[in-house]
């Protein structure tokens, strides 16, 4: 399948990015052919996936790298990883059951959501060296008109 | 994030604007808790109109507000969620355990 | 001077990317205690700057690397850096000549608003190789409490 | 970019919509062109009432058409420039070549 467009971009690991991030994949999102509530779904599971780098990968701390790649493919599939070179997840399987977070104060919803708003979902981490999650969507091609 | 608390009688009126991320949640949470112990509130309105985005760390601010205040034996009302965020709000099951208003002159009419 | 925040991103030359770039960088720019005039100044910038990257850089071929990196630092400067990897500009001071430009379609203001909209302005460039545009700007703490 | 062409008599009116850069500016350049060239036109008015972005290739299109219809001894308008538009415009030294109006009803009015 042939690339038609991507962008990928890196910045150190503030709160404050996270909307950041979050805007621009919508906003490169917004180049399919797909309505304003699945780029809100696409938002949503990048705020996911970029808290999660700054708030498990990194546990808070301000200054690291987090990456991510959006593509968008022939036939309005969009492909988005996330990535961070923090903590990583020692049991991916445990990690991605619904409700389980290792923080008490958080919900274990974040992998629950990415999962039922895209189609699929790759978890890839090693324990000290990072985790990459990759996200994919189809979109269809008459999302607009039938919305 | 914009943030208005407003207190009438026993019941606050938490009204919120804008995005309701990882960014904001500890502002929030800090906020409305500092309320709740301060004085004597029964009723926690939540008013979500101007709420453009929430994520899940925005879902635990909310679904752990309705835990203090079920624990006091007081009521969570949501109030104006718009169908992007009442989607989430849907999907962490909160609309089970809280009731979903459309605005805060419904409540006050029950 | 100490980073507070950057953000470095990555596309191809497709023309669409020209309108993403000035709009995640303008995103970026928001950050800053700076005004909605000053933001479409910064907008402006990148504008012309990933233009002519596409344009002159790489005479239009669409599937070739533009880099932008924008950087916050302390006391309220913005720095951004427009990167391609292309032709390459053989004589730099003809080419900023206000009115100069390669192409007679085109009008030869590019370097000129650059100039004229930040603070400072600095052109690296070897033909083959491709060119880099680092622009600076300082914005006033107090501008939004002025505007 | 969205673009609505109307001719009244020999005059025809431009008016867009959006931002107007690299990307449309070859689309807006080739559509008035083919209009200038099929229909006897004496005025021109561009209106960039609702145009919210313009950089030097859109500058480019304007400014080339100025010279198209100086070149017919014809005249050119630019309609509604909102103030970060109407900066580029100045910039480029256009508003000393061309009148620029705040709305359409001021050139009638002429
Ligand atoms: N990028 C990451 N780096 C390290 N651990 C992670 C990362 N993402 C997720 N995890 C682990 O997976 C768990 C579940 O994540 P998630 O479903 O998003 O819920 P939550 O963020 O509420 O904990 C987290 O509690 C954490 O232990
Ligand atoms: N990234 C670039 N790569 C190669 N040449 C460039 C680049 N940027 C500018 N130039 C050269 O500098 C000239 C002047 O640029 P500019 O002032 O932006 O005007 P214009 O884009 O209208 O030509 C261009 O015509 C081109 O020859």
């Amino acid at each position: 399948m042939n690339m038609k467009n991507y962008v990928r971009f890196e910045f150190p690991s503030l709160p404050e990015n996270v909307s950041f991030a979050r805007s621009c994949v919508g906003a490169f999102a917004a180049q399919l052919n797909c309505t304003l509530e699945e780029i809100e779904e696409i938002k949503l599971v990048v705020s996911e996936a970029v808290s999660n780098s700054i708030i498990h990968g990194y546990e808070n701390r301000p200054h690291e790298k987090v990456v991510v790649m959006a593509t968008i493919l022939e036939n309005q599939i969009m492909e988005i990883m996330i990535e961070d070179y923090g903590k990583g997840i020692a049991d991916i399987e445990q990690a991605m059951e619904p409700s389980y977070s290792s923080d008490p104060a958080r919900m274990g919803l974040g992998f629950s959501l990415m999962k039922s708003f895209m189609d699929e979902m790759d978890v890839c981490s090693e324990p000290g060296r990072g985790t990459s999650v990759k996200l994919k969507r189809c979109f269809q091609a008459k999302s607009r008109a039938l919305a | 994030m914009e943030l208005d608390l407003k207190q009438v009688r026993n019941t606050l009126f938490v009204r919120i604007a804008g995005e309701i991320d990882m960014m904001v949640a500890e502002k929030l949470r800090k906020t409305i808790d500092r309320r709740l112990e301060t004085n004597k509130i029964s009723n926690l309105v939540i008013n979500l109109e101007k709420v453009t985005f929430i994520d899940s760390s925005g879902l635990g601010v909310i679904i752990g507000r309705y835990k203090k205040m079920a624990e006091r034996h007081g009521k969570m009302f949501i109030v104006g969620a718009r169908p992007s965020v009442s989607k989430i709000l849907v999907f962490s099951g909160i609309n089970k355990l809280v009731s979903m208003y459309n605005n805060e002159q419904d409540i006050i009419n029950i």
